[in-house]
């Protein structure tokens, strides 16, 4: 079989962001959600760490680092935000954040 | 010059930002404070006229005001013999109306609003008439149609007068939104909205517009259709009445809505013939329509506003028949006549505690002397009777109809029948019939600061026909040859008398519109007038009631209906309908957003 | 099959072997569990069903809940852990990069360092590592 | 490496990190004026960044790689978040007087904040693209978020952080994508990179980026999330969240598309025009029902977005928009900004700002009401204020791009339909401010009191009410002021 190239690198990272963001459609645990999230990033960071590594340029990579950062950002205010809902609402449930609508 | 006509402008705007800011407490200071202004508005204008003697003054003052890439506005002021005319006119009736109006409202409440709201109206009326160019004349314009819309809803508490408003504001937007398409048309056509430019170059290359000359010019009308309350926009102004009637008398009949018919003359020459045969058979439609309507009233406010509707519609067919200068005069000599009408009409009103039907009234001609009289020199000057102001501005009309339009002629003549006929209709009834209620058994005249700007106005009645107002119009818009003086002057002067006789022999001591209840009542002296009366009855019932009724649900439907209810109403379901989309769902926005991005890559990338 | 993927040939056989051994003991303690309790007659004691036959029973639940204070030391320790990733890249050129431009590698590392220690100040200011409050 | 590129970013991070240490050892009573202190910092700074700095406005500086340019069009646009988070500051003081979390965090946040958003203004690679734009939104989190003891300021944090997690993730897969397309990070490479050596690739990940800054800027279809959060976030922070995120957006939009716009990409435009018109349409048809104020806003938003779209296109089509956006981006400033610190002053606390809270506000503080007024009416695009002439030139570069394209004309006819129709909203505030209807009048639960409003407070309205009025009335002026600062500014 032929090696392994960027486009199924591209494929594969293409799958896991859909899978990422039809969990966040599908999941109605906030926590589960934000995993989604964090999927579709990391589908991203594959992404890049492939391309820099098929084009033997490093700025992909240098993005990876930033991303991941972020995304450790995110986690930890996600976090902090969803432990305080579910103190105030007693659930994680998204489908009980309705207060605000039309 | 210009600068004293910029301080002509700004005065009104002066008293109306010291009244919202300073003396909203204290009525009586910011009446002064108003009527001062438009006063010393009116002697300034005085004081142009005097030394232009309606010459073009130079314009020596155009700042750049504001300049996008090849796009240059300047902030300037136009004093030729239009202008100064209708800043004299503008000027001269606001102040009697301000006068009026401090009796008027003295019992009110919020008296201060009400002058601040005027002053407003007079900066804005202003700023149309000194316009030099098309943006600075839409920005008054807007400004006109916010005045207007304050000063119509200064009863608020009353849900119909903030309907009116309301009503007023948007149908007006819809006239704007064609008349700024037009603007940006002509800019895109002739790279400037300076009326004098735009007046070069049309008068060295008649087809600078071009292929889309007929549809900007109409663009341009709307504009007035819109203000001017022409058909389909009349909707508005009849609802207007329930503003303060010193209001009506100002803004909804002497001024503002004069103010498309100013425009349509300020940049005449824009207009191809066919544009120019459009606005003359709206006009005429407009006459014929609202006279018709002015017969069914029986509310003294709305018999007057149909009138003027008429009037108006007088005035743009004089337009579209390529008489300007006819135009002109005729709105200069309505606007004494018509404002002397309401303010006469808002005596009586103000004499009755606010009852407004006729068929209540009565009796008022010895009880309200003044008002009566004035009344009725306003009367004869809007049926047309020499020597009366309105006699030569109307004649010139029906000549210019006859002149270059028949069916039209034949239009404005039926419509001069109908105004005496209702008109007289009305004087006969609510003046000289027995008293049929108890508060206008026991009516008085109204105070002299309301009767004195009534025997005002009724001066210039009389007077306006004789000062050459006509001829200065023509020296500055042109004069255009008419048709055959005396037949016109014999069909204004029949129709006069039909009308009289007809109105005479229907409501003469009436107690109730004969129209209805005819039988009864009627029936003893029926005998001696039977062949006029059978007559006029079978007129009334079969054509006239018939039309009018037609013309009225066609109105109430079709237009208000269809045409302006139709338009916000689909806006409020769009937006009612998109507004759903917010189910406050975070899954569903992710989806949505989802689907969104995926419709664009199948769309554009693959 | 090509090199690339070969190399990754003993680790694809760790992998099964490991998957295999785990799931294989679960199945097989599950298999005897049953059989065992099916060769018992009924006076099984019911200290056969617990975790351990002797000593003391077990009291609570198996798995009690943590405070919240625990998360939040773990987010902060996470946030502060992550931040070293940006010393890598820096460790790299580190070397060369003192040669020519001294005052830049120093200056940049200085400055993050600096913003994550105004970071840490605050977490210690507002007691965000005490367990008591 | 030239520091003075980013002399500004590092000064406002120090005042953020001081006041967010100094909070610390504040007593409580003093944390109160944290909020002025640094509205007054920013003053300071603006105006030092206007005339001593000594900034050059008409050269171009490159600088860290290519990742920092410093241009007329950055300078102007740091200029305009400064001001807007100096006037956030200002009305936040009022605010934070009831806030139960520190005021020191929030100013901070605000602060780093407005960090992003001057990176923002100045990054010309995708990797600061990225960063800045984290950098905004991860505050804005726990910006929405910051009344802890409010449903719905969580509620809003939580869709915030949801959608704006899947914005991220468009964005990043979007900046893989280009990368995998085209080899490299940096716009400027991009725009002379001919041809580019994947197309499709190319194309997708720009889609998927435009998308992700889409949702910055609230256009349709990536608008939904717009009027929950800013009805739930506290009023100082919708503003910022609808001035500063805002204009942020706008300009790294504005960048990208400047350096990726060339013939192949140009299905991009098509695609924005739609979206434009799509976002005019929703945001004034919405605005006509809405009788949430913030959430009215947030309408007023989504359409103003749609307007600067026009001028986007304009600009990645080579014509001059620059100045177009920028007087919007300014008269949109103004108004929303006074109308945000009025309704933050008339609502009381924990209460949902229905129009209702106007009822008879010119009977109890005139000003406020006059305030209001000028700057629906601005917001409204009537004219002679300032929101006409930003309107007016935006179509004016509409008619321009007509000439070669008739497809724009009806662009213009929907945008000229949506002035209309956003007449709508204009007038259910002014009868509620001016002349409450009975009915509304018995439904108010405000008393008749006057609204007492500090002097910092007054100070910035009046600056706003300013700006409107001058912006409306003297255009030229301001123009020129852009065309100076603009002048010699090339694209690169």
């Amino acid at each position: 079989m032929k090696s392994v190239g960027l486009e199924h690198y591209l494929i594969v990272c293409a799958l896991l962001f859909c899978l990422g963001l039809l969990g966040v459609i599908i999941q109605r645990n906030l926590i589960v959600m934000y995993m989604g999230l964090e999927l579709m990033l990391n589908a991203a960071n594959l992404a890049l760490v492939a391309c820099s590594h098929f084009l033997n340029k490093l700025d992909g990579q240098i993005l990876v680092f930033f991303v991941i950062t972020v995304a450790a950002a995110e986690v930890a205010v996600g976090l902090a935000l969803i432990v305080a809902i579910c103190r105030r609402k007693q659930s994680t449930d998204v489908a009980d954040l309705n207060s605000l609508k039309l | 010059m210009a600068p004293l006509a910029l301080i002509a402008l700004f005065l009104p705007l002066a008293s109306a930002v010291a009244i919202a800011l300073f003396t909203r407490r204290n009525a009586s200071v910011s009446a002064g404070i108003s009527i001062g202004a438009s006063l010393g508005a009116f002697l300034i204008s005085a004081l142009i006229f005097n030394q232009l003697r309606g010459a073009t003054a130079p314009e020596t003052l155009n700042p750049n005001w504001l300049s996008i890439g090849d796009f240059k506005v300047d902030f300037g002021v136009t004093l030729d013999a239009l202008s100064q005319l209708m800043l004299l006119v503008v000027t001269g009736v606001g102040s009697a109306i301000h006068i009026y109006s401090w009796g008027y409202m003295r019992a009110d409440r919020s008296v201060s609003r009400y002058f601040a709201g005027l002053s407003l109206f007079m900066f804005s009326m202003l700023g149309i008439v000194l316009a030099r160019n098309f943006v600075q004349m839409f920005i008054f314009w807007e400004l006109v149609g916010v005045s207007s819309y304050l000063l119509i809803g200064h009863w608020y508490e009353r849900a119909s007068a903030a309907d009116a408003a309301k009503k007023a504001f948007i149908t007006n937007r819809i006239g704007d939104f064609g008349f700024l398409l037009g603007i940006l048309m002509v800019w895109a056509a002739l790279g400037t909205i300076n009326f004098s430019s735009i007046a070069d170059i049309m008068k060295a290359n008649p087809l600078a517009l071009g292929a889309l000359g007929t549809g900007t010019g109409l663009l341009i009308f709307c504009g007035c259709v819109g203000k001017s309350a022409q058909f389909p926009l009349h909707v508005w102004l009849p609802d207007a009445m329930e503003g303060p009637t010193p209001v009506s008398a100002l803004i909804h009949a002497a001024t503002m809505v004069a103010a498309g018919v100013y425009m349509l003359c300020r940049v005449f020459i824009l207009f191809t013939p066919e544009a120019l045969s459009v606005i003359a058979w709206i006009g005429g439609g407009t006459a014929i329509l609202a006279a018709l309507m002015a017969v069914q009233q029986n509310d003294i406010k709305r018999i007057l506003a149909y009138s003027t509707l008429s009037q108006l519609g007088y005035m743009v067919m004089a337009v579209g028949l390529g008489g300007p200068a006819t135009a002109m005069f005729h709105l200069t000599t309505h606007a004494f006549f018509k404002a002397l009408l309401f303010l006469g009409a808002g005596s009586v009103i103000y004499a009755l505690h606010h009852e407004q039907d006729i068929w209540k009234m009565g009796g008022l001609k010895s009880k309200m002397s003044v008002t009566f009289w004035t009344f009725l020199i306003a009367t004869l000057a809007l049926c047309g009777v020499p020597p009366f102001s309105g006699f030569f501005s109307k004649d010139e009309i029906l000549a210019l109809a006859l002149g270059h339009n028949m069916p039209l002629f034949v239009i404005a003549s039926i419509v001069a029948v109908l105004t005496t006929f209702y008109m007289f209709r009305l004087v006969i009834v609510a003046f000289i019939n027995p008293a049929k209620s108890d508060p206008a058994s026991h009516a008085h005249e109204s105070p002299s600061v309301m009767t004195l700007p009534l025997v005002f106005l009724a001066v210039l009645t009389i007077a306006g026909g004789f000062i050459g107002i006509d001829k200065l119009y023509e020296v500055a818009l042109g004069k255009t040859e008419l048709g055959n003086h005396t037949v016109a002057m014999a069909a204004g002067l029949g129709a006069f008398a039909i009308g009289l006789i007809a109105a005479w022999t229907l409501y003469a001591n009436a107690t109730a519109d004969s129209l209805t209840t005819r039988l009864g009542a009627m029936a003893h002296w029926m005998r001696d007038r039977f062949y006029f009366d059978e007559c006029y009855e079978w007129l009334n019932r079969w054509t006239q009631e018939l039309l009018a009724t037609v013309a009225d649900w066609f109105d109430r439907w079709i237009i208000a209906g269809a045409g302006v209810k139709g338009l916000s109403l689909a806006a409020e379901l769009g937006g009612g309908l998109l507004r759903l989309m917010q189910t406050g769902n975070v899954q569903t926005y992710a989806l949505l957003i989802a689907l969104a991005t995926a419709l664009l890559f199948w769309r554009y990338i693959l | 099959m090509d090199g690339q993927l070969q190399q990754y040939l003993p680790v694809l056989i760790l992998a099964v072997v490991a998957i295999a051994f785990a799931v294989g003991n679960l199945v097989a303690s599950y298999l005897i569990g049953q059989w065992i309790n099916r060769r018992r007659l009924k006076s099984i004691p019911a200290a056969k069903n617990i975790p351990y036959e002797c000593g003391m029973l077990p009291i609570g639940a198996g798995n009690n809940r943590l405070s919240v204070k625990f998360y939040l030391v773990a987010m902060l320790f996470i946030l502060f852990d992550i931040e070293v990733v940006f010393l890598y890249p820096w460790a790299v050129v580190y070397r060369e990069m003192l040669a020519e431009n001294a005052g830049l590698i120093f200056g940049s590392m200085f400055s993050f360092i600096a913003i994550l220690f105004v970071g840490y100040i605050y977490a210690i200011k507002t007691q965000a590592f005490d367990w008591k409050v | 490496m030239n520091l003075q590129l980013i002399t500004l970013e590092v000064v406002v991070t120090l005042i953020g990190a001081t006041i967010l240490l100094g909070s610390l050892w504040l007593p409580a009573d003093k944390r109160r004026h944290l909020p002025l202190v640094a509205a007054a910092a920013l003053v300071v700074l603006l105006i030092a960044h206007c005339f001593a700095m000594g900034v050059d406005t008409t050269t171009t500086l490159h600088g860290f790689g290519g990742g920092i340019v410093q241009d007329g069009f950055a300078i102007c646009l740091k200029r305009l978040f400064l001001a807007s988070a100096a006037f956030v500051l200002a009305m936040s003081a009022p605010f934070v007087e009831r806030l139960r979390a520190g005021p020191g965090e929030f100013c901070a946040l605000i602060l780093f904040a407005l960090v992003g958003m001057l990176f923002a203004a100045s990054a010309n690679d995708f990797v600061m693209l990225f960063v800045s734009v984290e950098l905004i939104t991860v505050t804005f989190y726990v910006l929405t978020s910051f009344q802890r003891h409010e449903t719905r300021s969580l509620e809003a944090g939580a869709k915030y952080l949801i959608l704006g997690g899947v914005a991220t993730g468009l964005m990043v897969f979007g900046i893989s994508l280009i990368f995998a397309g085209s080899g490299t990070m940096s716009l400027r490479e991009i725009s002379k990179l001919d041809p580019l050596p994947n197309l499709m690739l190319f194309n997708a990940g720009l889609l998927l980026v435009v998308a992700g800054l889409g949702f910055k800027i609230a256009i349709v279809p990536f608008q939904l999330w717009a009027p929950d959060v800013y009805q739930g976030s506290p009023t100082p922070v919708t503003a910022f969240l609808a001035v500063g995120s805002k204009i942020a957006g706008f300009a790294l939009l504005m960048r990208l598309l400047r350096h990726t716009s060339r013939p192949e990409t140009g299905f991009l435009l098509d695609a924005l025009a739609a979206l434009a018109a799509f976002s005019m349409i929703y945001g004034s048809l919405c605005a006509i029902w809405q009788r949430q104020l913030k959430r009215l806003m947030a309408y007023i938003g989504i359409s103003s977005a749609g307007y600067l779209l026009i001028g986007v296109i304009a600009m990645a089509k080579g014509f001059d928009g620059t100045k177009a956006i920028l007087f919007y981006l300014a008269a949109y400033l103004f108004a929303a900004m006074a109308t945000f610190t009025v309704i933050g002053l008339i609502s009381k606390e924990g209460e949902d700002e229905r129009s209702e809270i106007l009822n008879g506000l010119h009977k109890r503080s005139p000003g406020l009401a006059l305030t209001l007024t000028l700057s629906i009416v601005s917001l409204a695009g009537i004219p002679p204020l300032a929101g006409f002439f930003g309107k007016f030139l935006l179509l004016q570069l509409l008619l321009e791009m007509a000439v070669n394209n008739a497809a724009y004309y009806w662009l213009l006819g929907i945008a000229l339909a949506c002035i209309v129709a956003s007449l709508a909203f204009f007038f259910g505030i002014i009868r509620a401010v001016y002349w409450p209807s009975d009915v509304a009048l018995s439904r108010a639960t405000a008393p008749a009191a006057p609204i007492p409003t500090s002097l910092p407070l007054k100070i910035s309205l009046a600056i706003c009410v300013t700006g409107i009025i001058l912006l409306g009335l003297q255009p030229d002026v301001f123009l020129d002021l852009i065309q100076e600062t603009v002048r010699a500014f090339r694209w690169q």
